[in-house]
């Protein structure tokens, strides 16, 4: 399995950490109500299907990324920066 | 026996071997199979279930019977497919699965029973007594079952891992890839061509064709002649691609060594894994059996591996040979036996409509039904249509008819299509996405029709690839059609072989049908069809064929099983190569290691890294004396330890603070400059992720601590905070922890050695921190504490760090110091109530360790709404104690916590001991422990059980900070 | 049809003609008083149990495949009762005792062999960890032995004792740990469910699930609608997707987890061995394969199949552990659909739909808890109430904080 | 003039094998750059004076003896000269983190596929890349097509020599072959 990093280019899986789904990034205000912390900490859509999750290219420029990808065959579709260009000043 | 004036071999290089301890002669080239067969052994190996004798079934990696093992000096390799071994000066082999010898197999009696032995018997008796099972039944079987033995001491080969690289890969080089790598060579792109056997070329080595008029091998030598010179096609023979894994990545074996004799340092196998663009499957077809009774004997071989041992090794398996066939294929390899002058009895073939073949007597419209000869071939019965012929042979080629290899384009989960023109499953396109199959495998069988389609997929290939397809001109070859009528197994009496190497006949699929185990996968299963060392390569279409018949399905109804990697099996070692030993992880070494281990220190593993366990002083026996002097040594004088495999983390920007705010449960921005300050951090899930200090080295520059064992994961999860939730932020960080040295000092005397290393007071505030020149060196200094007494650190980058460890330790030593290792900071920051992640162990939250008053109310920070879940707080959870024996017994961390009165069961478990250690300073043994609502039970006394190791002891329950509770030594 | 020894050499005697189907194949009944979607090892155990212990006689198994093709179908076959956190301990502890009457109780061998399992530990912090762990199962009445390097040597002398990189420190001996044949339980409890009247319904994919004002009255499948009065979603690896026709959102997410088997070899492994520092564990089955595996891939798949990197650590862990397996040859791997929860721990728990049973969340350790997990779900299903060594492995657990974290790697469903 | 004795990573002597030379680089300057969000401009004005641009990922510039490679996500190492005062960045000092090795010859590139999951076939000076040598992490420098420069850290240093070492034995060992 090879991802796109949009720093290094195209890499070996090994080069990366998995951490779950991309719903991480959408983390609940801290007065959010509990149901909203339980959604966002433990239940999952879980497709069979088309996905986005979060990796981090550990092994190479550190940034985490949100993948988008397909469960059932693996395909990858995008890879893309979670901080955005424009939050890191335009710079990788 | 060995047949003049044919073959590949090298006659002008003859080798010696041994099998079973008898010497044989060979030639360079020889295979072990074709060898044994050069000198008219006929019995190999034992079949799996009832003992059978077996012979050599195939030319190629798919053989099923003909399993030897290999006797190296210290090792011996297994189930070694004897068609794939070359042989080699003084190469050993050896049977295997048979006792007391291959011929006289004790367990051969196992076929006497087969009655009672058959599919899935097992499972319906061994029930009674029940205790028998695991004393003799299970025992029995497993000594009567396995293959080949492994020699049980450690594999002291050579082995190698490696990655490649390519535009175009190009699996098998028969004249499919051959082609395709001549047309993609030319084209300048990058190939590399992977070729299973020691040879490349494919059947062009085994069957007598011509090539533009002629002999096939004058163009194969011509082709890779070529090939050899383009430093952009890379020949890799010897190595099986064995599985196709997402993105073009691909795992491939080559065997490196294992046709010659040991070197030193030339490994065995080399693990490759490739990745490619594209790839094109040329991997060609293998022949398949017919099920007829007693198809298993020894002499009974595929015929187009009788072929290869023909043409390729100049060798033959019988005198009178004869053939079974449904289709064409056989019939020049019948012209090749003749022309070679050998015998051809017959050709019997199931076709009522078949062609005559010149002087051969051709049996139209007939099959075998059984054979005899118990130690190889003598006799086959035939049923014509005018009654049963018998016919001596000593050698039957079954041509059953030809299955695409497509294995690799089941990898991915690709289904096989059938097709009934060939009788045979064909690769589903795009199955494996960058993968072309092509050729034979592709189920086009002619060899015209082969060097066509690896010309067009490699010219597909090539415009994908951007790269203008260079010209080659399609050679004409032999092109005639493929038909067959299909013949999976011949009716009648008997036992009719299906899987070779288990022993799975038509009979064992009937009765699986029968039982109601009529999905493919439960047949596969019931069965063990196709779970032999061979995959069921020859047998798996077969079966299913067969079970189609019982279920009355048809064969695309009834589906097949899948393909899973590898497609040939691959030693352990090779996948795993490097890791023997210390190659499994990397070592981290301290600048100090090597003044520690001058000072006798065992170095202990600690994650990665290795740090010193105690320092022993002559006339000390034991861990324990050293442990003892150096916390004493501690508490009364100084003491030295490298701290410096503590994560350290550089934080700079003016939102550093908040982000720290953001990441800690407390306050940190509000920390003047020059100031430490201890921080819990906790996950979202509000367990506690880490502890330490961190510092506030400018006002916009901080520096961040984490334990050793969590370094990379605090760095990781800070990674996640910043980008995912502030990366507009201005903060940016960076690890330091290899960048400093850094040395505790800690003890009354402290002030005194830092005064003295320094050439002044330090000056610093209990938890404050400055730069300092350090003899010279522009270092830092920290006031803290993880010993409970006075406490500072020395930093200098690491370069210095050995200097400044043996000048600290010399100056230590002069006040009645010394270093201290691992047991005693132990027993230091045990004593002090102190939190290691023995305590924070994952399932710990801030409630539990008394540190909840630091989750600040004020701010939001991560973890600190889950932390509020009602789960995570109260009275029910296990809180950190301290505990001190009443007696002066040792205590063990692991052991569990009990009421005086209760019964030791888990119903009334009261907690668990986390740490312990003995403390020399308050004379006894004492622990910290998470006891249920411990806080409200300081003075009570548990009873602390440890069955394991026999411990019983009763327990006063305490505040867990046994030493300096008031921190009055730390601040003075 | 009642198996046994006699009856094996009787039938050998007649050409093996007399074996009846093991089990029927009916078509399905327009109403069942309870509907077992999934007939991999956990459904058929519920079956089963339903019908023996709570006398249910209208029960179907309903299963997309064929029975056993989930992950009962390919695992390292591993049985074993050494949990320490209160909740998993009970449960695994009540399990490993079905085991050792499951023989006798179906009326199938399924191969459970008690060999003992030995977990390797490889610095004193794991030993106090295993330590805490072995008094928990001897606290529960399972047993454990906790051995130094030499009592290990003892047991195991193939190990690598003198170069690995991580020094064996020990190891923690669960004797009553083993193995058993993976696919004869998923036979036994068919075959045993058929006999009880279960109707197994094979190639009968659920579709949907019909819902009425909050109370569970069927399902949908593609063999027609069949009215149900309770339903039970077993279907390990595809949890998500059945919960979510009954409009559920799991704290689930798949994984894949390879396994692998070596080529047959002679007896040389005799317990079920796992290391302490890096993920990997092995046994030897009876037909001489070695059967061994590791950790997950890591990332959410459905593919059944997973990549080199995991496979080469697991390799690398072997070779550094027992160098003695480099020449035993990897004939097959495979990978298998795990449900992975936040905190490791499975849930046998009702839904917020009367009617609506779930068993989910098996992590990559749902082979050993066949016998529990079916045994508790049928006692869940039929009493509306949890059984008591399963009441702890509710669906809001999350929410509430009640965390079963063995592993203590917290709220990230790959870490378990 | 520092008192204390500053040591090497290793301290190694080089080894040639296979006409392949693994050697150990002298200590130098290493200081990381991160520049803060938004200060693109003003960086490039800063770095004016040294003759550099802050790389693009996975390459280097450079100036006489000094070089500014790309060495991950919003960050780069100056090696090699003084970062100048006031940079619109966080400035960290990195000199004795990493240990930095050089491999050079005809074999460099076959032992480096040997570890590190890198496509080098069109290896070209001024490339910086992140990734592993084995198990270890990688800041990888190519020099020339067949020269490297190979920075891990500092505590690994005596694991990624080792390895290295091993792998052109290996391939020395099969060039013997042909």
């Amino acid at each position: 399995m090879r991802l796109n990093c949009p720093h290094c280019g195209p890499r070996d899986r090994r080069e990366f950490y998995y951490y779950g789904a991309a719903a991480y990034l959408d983390r609940p205000s801290p007065d959010a109500p509990a149901q909203a912390w339980d959604d966002y900490l433990h239940n999952r859509d879980n497709p069979a299907g088309m996905t986005q999750d979060l990796w981090y290219h550990e092994q190479g420029c550190t940034a985490w990324l949100k993948v988008t990808r397909n469960t059932v065959t693996h395909e990858i579709i995008a890879v893309d920066a979670v901080a955005t260009p424009k939050a890191s000043g335009g710079m990788a | 026996m060995r047949i003049d004036g044919k073959g590949r071999i090298d006659r002008t290089r003859p080798l010696t071997f041994a099998f079973d301890g008898v010497s044989y002669p060979a030639y360079k080239g020889d295979t072990l199979a074709s060898a044994l067969m050069a000198n008219d052994v006929r019995v190999v190996g034992r079949s799996f279930k009832y003992h059978r004798p077996r012979g050599i079934l195939t030319a190629g990696s798919e053989e099923p019977g003909a399993l030897v093992e290999i006797m190296g000096p210290a090792n011996q390799t297994p189930n070694t497919r004897a068609t794939v071994q070359e042989v080699f000066e003084g190469l050993t082999a050896r049977s295997q699965n048979r006792w007391p010898s291959l011929r006289w197999d004790l367990l051969g009696i196992n076929d006497l029973a087969s009655p009672f032995l058959s599919a899935g018997f097992y499972y319906k008796t061994f029930m009674w007594p029940r205790a028998f099972w695991e004393k003799i039944y299970e025992p029995l079987i497993r000594r009567a079952a396995g293959l080949g033995s492994l020699s049980g001491r450690h594999d002291e080969g050579t082995y190698e891992k490696a990655y490649a690289f390519c535009d175009l890969l190009i699996v098998g080089a028969g004249p499919t890839g051959l082609i395709a790598a001549l047309a993609a060579g030319r084209s300048g792109a990058d190939v590399i061509l992977a070729e299973d056997a020691a040879e490349m070329g494919g059947r062009l080595l085994s069957d007598e064709g011509q090539i533009d008029g002629a002999p096939a091998q004058e163009w194969l030598a011509s082709v890779l002649a070529e090939l050899a010179l383009m430093p952009n096609v890379r020949l890799m023979p010897r190595t099986a691609v064995t599985g196709a894994y997402d993105d073009g990545t691909y795992g491939a074996l080559e065997r490196v060594g294992l046709h010659r004799r040991p070197r030193p340092n030339l490994p065995r196998e080399c693990f490759w894994r490739i990745t490619a663009r594209r790839t094109i499957l040329a991997t060609g077809a293998l022949e398949r059996p017919i099920a007829f009774a007693d198809n298993d004997r020894p002499g009974i071989m595929m015929a187009s591996a009788m072929a290869s041992y023909l043409n390729r090794y100049g060798v033959s398996p019988g005198r009178k040979v004869t053939f079974f066939a449904n289709n064409d294929s056989a019939r020049a390899t019948a012209r090749s036996f003749v022309a070679a002058g050998l015998s051809v009895a017959a050709i019997i073939d199931s076709r009522p409509d078949a062609p005559d073949e010149g002087d051969i007597p051709v049996h139209k419209g007939a099959v075998v039904i059984g054979t005899k000869g118990r130690h190889g071939l003598q006799e086959i019965t035939l049923r014509t249509g005018s009654g049963e012929v018998r016919l001596e042979t000593d050698a039957l080629g079954m041509a059953g008819g030809w299955n695409p290899s497509l294995h690799l384009t089941c990898h991915m989960n690709g289904r096989p299509r059938w097709s009934a023109e060939l009788a045979a499953f064909v690769p589903s396109p795009g199955a494996v996405p960058g993968l072309v199959a092509a050729g034979a495998a592709n189920g086009t069988f002619s060899t015209h029709g082969c060097l066509a389609a690896g010309l067009a997929a490699a010219q597909e290939v090539l415009t994908d690839l951007g790269h203008k397809a260079a010209p080659v001109d399609l050679p004409q070859a032999e092109n005639a059609p493929y038909t067959i009528s299909p013949l999976w197994a011949v009716p009648g009496k008997g036992r009719a072989w299906l899987d070779f190497a288990n022993d799975v006949t038509t009979k064992d699929v009937a009765l699986s049908a029968q039982e109601g185990f009529s999905s493919v996968e439960h047949m596969k299963r019931y069965t063990t069809q196709g779970m032999a060392p061979d995959q069921g390569k020859s047998s798996n279409v077969a079966a299913l064929a067969v079970l189609a018949d019982a279920t009355g399905r048809g064969i695309p109804e009834t589906g097949t099983t899948t393909f899973r990697p590898p497609f040939v099996p691959v030693s352990i070692a090779a996948m795993g190569a490097g890791a023997r030993a210390e190659g499994f992880a990397p070592q981290r070494f301290m600048t100090s290691d090597q003044a520690s281990r001058d000072r006798g220190a065992p170095m202990i593993e600690a994650g990665l890294w290795y740090r010193p366990s105690y320092f022993p002083k002559p006339g000390e026996t034991t861990w324990r004396e050293a442990c003892d002097r150096e916390v004493a040594m501690v508490r009364n004088s100084v003491g030295i330890s490298d701290v410096s495999t503590l994560g350290k983390i550089d934080l700079q920007g003016r939102d550093a603070g908040r982000f720290l705010d953001f990441v800690y449960t407390n306050t940190f921005s509000t920390l003047p400059v020059g100031r430490v300050r201890y921080g819990v951090m906790l996950r979202e899930d509000g367990h506690v992720l880490d502890d330490g200090t961190t510092a506030r080295l400018g006002e916009n520059h901080w520096l961040m601590t984490t334990t050793t064992a969590a370094a990379g994961l605090v760095m990781r999860h800070l990674d996640f905070v910043h980008q995912a939730f502030c990366a507009d932020w201005d903060v940016r960080f960076i690890s330091v922890t290899e960048h400093w040295a850094q040395f505790a000092v800690a003890g009354p005397k402290a002030r005194d050695l830092l005064t003295s290393a320094l050439g002044a007071a330090p000056g610093l505030p209990f938890m404050g921190v400055r730069a300092a020149t350090i003899q010279g060196v522009a270092g830092r200094v920290f006031r803290i504490s993880f010993s409970g007494e006075e406490g500072y650190e020395v930093a200098v980058p690491a370069r210095y760090g050995e200097a400044l460890f043996r000048d600290l330790t010399a100056r230590a030593e002069t006040m009645g110091g010394g270093l201290y290792g691992m047991e005693a900071l132990n027993v230091l920051r045990i004593e002090k109530g102190f939190i290691t992640h023995a305590e924070i162990h994952g399932r710990t939250t801030a409630f539990d360790i008394g540190m909840e008053k630091m989750v600040s109310a004020k701010k939001d920070c991560i973890g600190k709404a889950a932390a509020s879940r009602p789960g995570m707080i109260g009275a029910a959870r296990a809180q950190l104690v301290g505990l001190k024996p009443l007696t002066d017994s040792p205590l063990t961390a692991g052991a569990h916590l009990f009421t005086q009165s209760a019964d030791v069961k888990r119903e009334t478990d009261q907690g668990y001991v986390t740490s312990v250690g003995y403390s020399p300073t308050l004379a006894s043994w004492l622990a910290l422990a998470f006891l249920h609502d411990g806080r409200a039970r300081h003075g009570e006394t548990i009873r602390l059980v440890d069955h394991l190791r026999k411990v019983d002891v009763l327990c006063t329950v305490t505040d867990p900070v046994f030493h300096d509770p008031m921190g009055e030594k730390l601040r003075a | 049809m009642r198996y046994s020894g006699l009856k094996v050499i009787t039938e050998g005697l007649f050409g093996n003609k007399g074996w009846k189907p093991a089990w029927r194949t009916p078509d399905p009944k327009p109403e069942y008083d309870a509907i077992i979607i999934g007939g991999g090892g956990h459904g058929l155990s519920t079956a089963y149990y339903l019908a023996k212990n709570h006398g249910f006689t209208n029960i179907a198994v309903l299963e997309k495949g064929y029975l056993g093709s989930g992950n009962i179908g390919r695992n390292t076959t591993i049985v074993r009762a050494n949990y320490f956190l209160p909740g998993n301990s009970e449960f695994y502890s009540h399990s490993l005792k079905l085991w050792e009457g499951l023989e006798a109780d179906l009326n199938y061998n399924v191969m459970h062999s008690q060999r003992g399992l030995i977990n390797l530990f490889h610095s004193d912090g794991q030993r106090d960890a295993f330590a805490r762990r072995g008094n928990s199962m001897i606290n529960q009445g399972d047993d454990a032995i906790l051995l130094d390097r030499e009592g290990v040597r003892e047991h195991l002398p193939y190990l690598d004792f003198e170069q690995t990189r991580f020094p064996i420190y020990g190891g923690l001996l669960h004797p009553r740990g083993g193995t058993a044949r993976h696919d004869a339980v998923a036979w036994g409890y068919a075959r045993a469910a058929d006999r009880r009247g279960v109707d197994l319904i094979q190639n009968c994919e659920v579709t949907g699930i019909d819902v009425e004002n909050g109370v569970v009255r069927g399902v949908q499948t593609t063999r027609g609608s069949i009215r149900a009065k309770k339903v039970a979603i077993v279907v390990a690896g595809r949890s998500s997707q059945v919960a979510a026709m009954a409009g559920m959102r799991l704290p689930i997410e798949s994984h894949v987890l390879q396994a692998f088997v070596t080529e047959g070899l002679k007896p040389v492994i005799n317990h079920v061995v796992s290391f302490g520092m890096g993920h990997f564990y092995i046994s030897q089955s009876d037909k001489g394969g070695l059967v061994f595996g590791g950790d997950i891939d890591f990332y959410a798949s459905y593919a059944s199949r997973g990549n080199l990197p995991m496979v080469e650590h697991v390799m690398e862990a072997g070779m550094t552990l027992m160098p003695m397996i480099g020449r035993a040859r990897v004939l097959r791997s495979w990978g298998g659909i795990m449900d992975m929860t936040p905190d490791g721990s499975p849930i046998i728990d009702r839904t917020d739909i009367s009617g609506l049973f779930i068993d989910c969340g098996w992590n990559y350790g749902g082979f050993k808890a066949v016998p529990a997990s079916g045994w508790c779900m049928a006692h869940l299903m039929a009493t509306g109430e949890s059984h008591p060594v399963a009441e702890k492995f509710k669906l809001n657990r999350f929410a509430t904080g009640h965390i079963l974290d063995e592993e203590g790697t917290g709220s990230q469903h790959n870490l378990h | 003039m520092p008192d204390l004795i500053a040591k090497p990573a290793l301290g190694a002597a080089p080894l040639t094998i296979a006409g392949t030379t693994l050697s150990e680089n002298g200590a130098t300057q290493i200081t990381a750059i991160a520049p803060y969000p938004g200060s693109q401009a003003a960086l490039a004005q800063a770095l004016r004076p040294l003759g550099l641009t802050f790389p693009a990922p996975n390459q280097f510039t450079e100036h006489g003896d000094v070089r500014l490679a790309w060495s991950g996500r919003d960050q780069a190492f100056l090696i090699g000269g003084e970062a100048p005062a006031d940079l619109p960045a966080a400035v960290t000092d990195q000199s004795d983190a990493w240990v930095s090795l050089q491999i050079a010859g005809p074999q460099a590139r076959a032992v480096l596929a040997r570890y590190v999951p890198l496509d080098l076939r069109a290896a070209s000076r001024g490339q910086s890349l992140r990734s592993a040598l084995n198990h270890l992490p990688l800041l990888l420098m190519v020099e020339a097509p067949d020269s490297y420069t190979l920075m891990t850290f500092r505590s690994m240093a005596r694991t990624a020599w080792a390895e290295l070492h091993e792998a052109m034995i290996k391939v020395e060992a099969r060039l013997a072959l042909t």
